[in-house]
């Protein structure tokens, strides 16, 4: 059998599936669905430093093999999430990846420290696909700029046994140059990718659907984009790990992310369809590797850069 | 909460309504009325749909009927099913109507397929003792469910549409204020369009009665994980939290939603735009 | 009724619905499906100066709700095309847009002057989203720079009389900052959105799929990203028009585009599935505004930034 | 060419594969051997599916038969509809079959599925006089198709499989060899995997046969606008260019198409990205 194990930046995970920020909530939910501590880890749903009510509703839309979300970061904040979701996590030993966001460079700094006295957080995942109330709301994950100052003070605050993954957006000309960038700030990894900006108008009233006016699209439909972006990241950085994500369902559709050049994958999305697919996908996804004889699935990763099976 | 691939067991049109049976191995065992089932559609549609459990049966190894409204995609395909096709459901889920620990006489007010989860709910009342007045009103007659049902689970049942096309012509508020001007109702229960649940909550709270309202929002995990079905609820410290109607529904009191601010986040909502600016 | 008729920079056309480029060669296999005159017109295959082979096969892979291709723009090349498609087009009477691509600014020069001659052209679309074979292989139009140049030499040799609409990709951080620059180098309008990167993955093989290792996503997975394309642009430019696309399957597709600001719109991939699907889109289209009481098409233009129907 | 919604007459299986036949009123009259329909498949699959036309009676209205490989989702789709399923087909497509003038005998190869359109073939050169010999192949016996039918249609019925699960062990070209070899068959026909195709297409040219064979690109529209169902044909003028198998083909003389370079854009191809660079 394929090892599941899995070392993303020197940290060593049960298995190469993850939950994906924002939808697992803190974790609690599934565990009615499937033992957490089989998969790779938690990732969190992106906490901010205080409770945050997000978006109007309608906060969704379906649409062909995937949906729009306007959730708006709705969460408890930094200090409940330790006091109630961490513990949690820990107590019943489920590896915790924590998603921080935040609207100024300062709020991400903030949240690492605060982070940093938490042996419990495995890993630290900053999504950096928020407006950036200092720049004109420009989205961080968009400019290299915003990008890399997010990453390089929550890399200085977090304690360096604990690695940090910027989460991509792919809504930018050249993600190559925003992970390389975000790179040399000190990410240790990459998640990628957040959702795409997409919208949907109701042909009834004639107005925008979502109470955000614009969301994040989500879900098998983009996962070709996700596919890509993983592809052409991989390529400028082959050694730094990736998280990869976006429309992943089966296990074949995250070979696919193994193959362009990811060392683990987040099921999002398809959690609302089958509560139980990140353990599903990972199953498949180590049958398949063990049916194509790798040992591990580090041996894997990226193996579409280099001629595929022989 | 059991996730089951499930055999359908008949599927039967009723009015502007189906009838839907499914085999549900463990599920009925943890039923109460106000619980809902979420059921995976076609592959071109990832989300789930979410149907009130109508009844759910123990005997032959458990099954669950519903009332689909074929509206969008989704639940047309859902009724396109025949017997023998298989179905992936998880249920029960949500929390349930809260029954009496007195047996009182309670209202059941269902606006449309809203009535779906009151039969159950009228036949566990009168279990302990409550009287039960049930409230079935719809647009029209086609969209009027289970009225003679409604009459073997009840004391009295009373009828409303908004054309006249079957029983009284108007709104269930119009019985209902009848009712709870007898000043005996302590309880009552509705489920329907959003807009009637604040009508007879602002009409039970007028007349001191307890309203507990099945809301329905757009739902797109039905777990709790995703936070799209939220709406502005007040808690027990006075505070308003944008509360999942998933997990922490369906069924609200009635006076702690803030019905007219739904689609909204109010300003004083714990965490608006508005508070942090400070 | 409402008026089928539209005006895109001041020429009319017979209907609001379109073929897309690509998705109907020159328009004569079509036309066994239906009357090509009844449409606003058929927007041609984007043509070069000189023939083209196209990509290696496997050029496309099916995806959920859309589909990858690599086509790599086959066709006959211009002297061709003059030859052979646009007569046969034009002794129709149906009207032809056509799609022009090139390698480097000075071959889309070259084809504006070409067509500068031919009575027969209703209107040039400018297919930007090809490599500059100048400029290391960066798409024309991920950047303002060589966006605008296209432009403005295509406009220079083009009858004022005859619009030139910049097709615009959706694989870059600011789709308005594209389109002001082109607007401003002389594009009297755009189509958007053209196909966006994606890729995949044999599972069996572990290698890209396609011929082309990448490809362009389209088809309904898309749209939602299409439309907020449209919105975004004619948020920042109201009085250009759009020609919108991007996963159009029904008319209610397509009047989410009109709602979002588009003039009209062209059916691309789902002609595949349906070859009738541009007159059918267009007969819904136009039944549903009728239904809203729309006089005419433009009334309805980019309504959903007015506060939609009231 | 028609494109129409047709009712499904029956589904049967018939070892690995479904026959399939439904009404298709029009669609007959214009058919030719080597012709194609394309049908439409689930919502969740935005493009159609491409299968020979096995036989088309014109009788009550018209019906087309097809044999279904259900191979990804959308074959194995199709073949779960149920008699009176109505699904879009368009038809007749692509360049049939050209028949000799002369009543001359013939070899018909036909590989898994590939026999398909073979059986009207045979046909039709019979109706001209023609001798019919019908090579059939497959991997194993579960996959060979119709080597009853065949017998009715012909002389003679050779079978071979990879395996030696039914008939000869071996490869179709082995009889093919061996009938070629008697020198009397000037031409060939052949439908079935590209690999089969080419080895047909060097064995009839060695014995100086002409062989057309009916091939098999990914297709994304089956009507010609979209170029993805390209390969690399040898026209008249003796240049090569990539030609699409959906209106060109998919039956093009074996010795035009460049089979080793099926797959690629051989550097002499009229536009090849190497001619561009001079
Ligand atoms: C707790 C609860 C109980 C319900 N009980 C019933 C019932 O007993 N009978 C019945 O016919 N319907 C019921 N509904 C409504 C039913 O879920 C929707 O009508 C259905 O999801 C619409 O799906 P569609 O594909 O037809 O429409 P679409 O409009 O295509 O649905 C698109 C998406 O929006 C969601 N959605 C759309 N409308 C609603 C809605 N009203 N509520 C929740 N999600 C929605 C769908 O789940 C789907 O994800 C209930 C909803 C909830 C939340
Ligand atoms: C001219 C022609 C005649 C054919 N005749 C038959 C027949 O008689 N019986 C039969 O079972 N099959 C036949 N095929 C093959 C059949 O079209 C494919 O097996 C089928 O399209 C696969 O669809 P899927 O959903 O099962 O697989 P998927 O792999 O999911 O298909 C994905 C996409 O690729 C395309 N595709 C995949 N494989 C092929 C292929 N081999 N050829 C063309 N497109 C493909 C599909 O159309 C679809 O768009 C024929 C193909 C062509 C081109
Ligand atoms: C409802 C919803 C909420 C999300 N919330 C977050 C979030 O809080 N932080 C974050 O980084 N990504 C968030 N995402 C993005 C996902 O983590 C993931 O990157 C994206 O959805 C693509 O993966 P998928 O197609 O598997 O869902 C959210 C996605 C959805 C659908
Ligand atoms: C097979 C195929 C070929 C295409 N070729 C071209 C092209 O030559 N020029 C161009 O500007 N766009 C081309 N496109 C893009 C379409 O014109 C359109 O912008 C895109 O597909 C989105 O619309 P759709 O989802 O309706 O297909 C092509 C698309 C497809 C699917
Ligand atoms: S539907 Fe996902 S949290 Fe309620
Ligand atoms: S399949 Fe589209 S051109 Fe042949």
């Amino acid at each position: 059998m394929t090892d599941p194990r899995v070392t993303l930046a020197g940290v060593e995970f049960a298995g190469p599936a993850f939950t994906a920020s924002g939808c697992a909530a803190a974790g609690k939910e599934l565990a009615g669905f499937f033992d957490l501590t089989e998969i790779g880890g938690v990732v969190t749903k992106s906490i901010m430093m205080r409770p945050r009510s997000g978006r109007p509703t309608p906060r969704m839309v379906e649409t062909p093999s995937g949906m729009l979300n306007s959730i708006g970061l709705q969460g408890p904040g930094i200090e409940s999430f330790l006091a109630n979701d961490l513990p949690w996590l820990a107590e019943r030993g489920v590896a915790a990846v924590v998603s921080i966001a935040g609207e100024t460079v300062e709020e991400y700094a903030q949240l690492a420290r605060i982070l940093r006295n938490e042996p419990d957080v495995k890993a630290i995942e900053v999504n950096i696909s928020c407006p950036n109330v200092e720049s004109r709301g420009q989205v961080f994950a968009c400019d290299v700029m915003s990008a890399s100052s997010v990453i390089h003070q929550v890399r200085r605050n977090t304690s360096s046994t604990v690695p940090i993954f910027a989460k991509l957006s792919p809504d930018v000309t050249s993600i190559a140059e925003i992970a390389l960038s975000c790179h040399n700030a000190g990410a240790d990894g990459f998640s990628m990718i957040n959702t795409t900006l997409g919208m949907a108008i109701d042909t009834d009233t004639l107005r925008p659907i979502l109470g955000g006016v614009t969301g994040g699209l989500s879900g098998p439909a983009i996962r070709p984009i996700a596919v890509r972006n993983v592809w052409q990241v991989h390529h400028v950085l082959p050694d730094v790990p990736i998280l990869g994500m976006g429309g992943i369902a089966t296990g074949e559709d995250a070979l696919q992310f193994i193959a362009a050049g990811a060392t683990a994958v987040s099921v999002g999305t398809m959690t609302f369809h089958d509560p139980s697919a990140p353990l599903r996908v990972q199953q498949e996804l180590l049958g398949l590797l063990d049916e194509r004889g790798f040992a591990s699935v580090s041996e894997a990763v990226g193996v579409a850069h280099r001629g595929g099976l022989v | 909460m059991i996730q089951a691939d499930a055999e359908i067991l008949s599927v039967r049109r009723d009015g502007a309504y189906y009838h839907m049976s499914f085999a549900a191995p463990g599920i009925a065992d943890g039923f109460r009325p106000g619980h809902f089932v979420a059921i995976a559609v076609d592959d071109a549609h990832i989300l789930r749909r979410a149907f009130s459990i109508r009844s759910a049966s123990t005997k032959a190894g458990g099954a669950l009927q519903i009332i689909v409204s074929p509206k969008g995609p989704g639940t047309q395909w859902l009724v396109r099913r025949r017997a023998g096709d298989i179905i992936n459901v998880i249920a029960p889920l949500g929390q349930p109507f809260r029954l009496p620990t007195e047996p009182v006489p309670c209202v059941l007010v269902g606006g449309g397929y809203g009535v779906a989860p009151l039969f159950e709910l009228a036949n566990q009342l009168r279990a302990r003792g409550c009287g039960v007045e049930i409230i079935v009103g719809a647009g029209d007659a086609a969209r009027l469910h289970g009225v003679v049902e409604a009459r073997r689970v009840s004391d009295a049942v009373h009828v409303t549409t908004d054309d006249g096309s079957a029983g009284e012509q108007g709104r269930v508020t119009d019985p209902l204020r009848r009712i709870l001007a007898e000043g005996r109702h302590p309880a009552v229960y509705a489920c329907g369009p959003m807009a009637m649940l604040q009508a007879v909550s602002e009409v039970s709270a007028e007349f001191g009665a307890v309203a507990q309202c099945a809301v329905e929002e757009s739902m797109a995990c039905g777990v709790g994980v995703c936070m799209t079905c939220v709406l502005p609820v007040i808690g027990d410290d006075g505070v308003t939290r944008m509360v999942r109607s998933c997990t922490e529904g369906p069924v609200f009191f009635g006076d702690r939603v803030r019905w007219s601010d739904v689609g909204t986040v109010p300003a004083d909502t714990l965490g608006s735009p508005e508070a942090r600016d400070d």
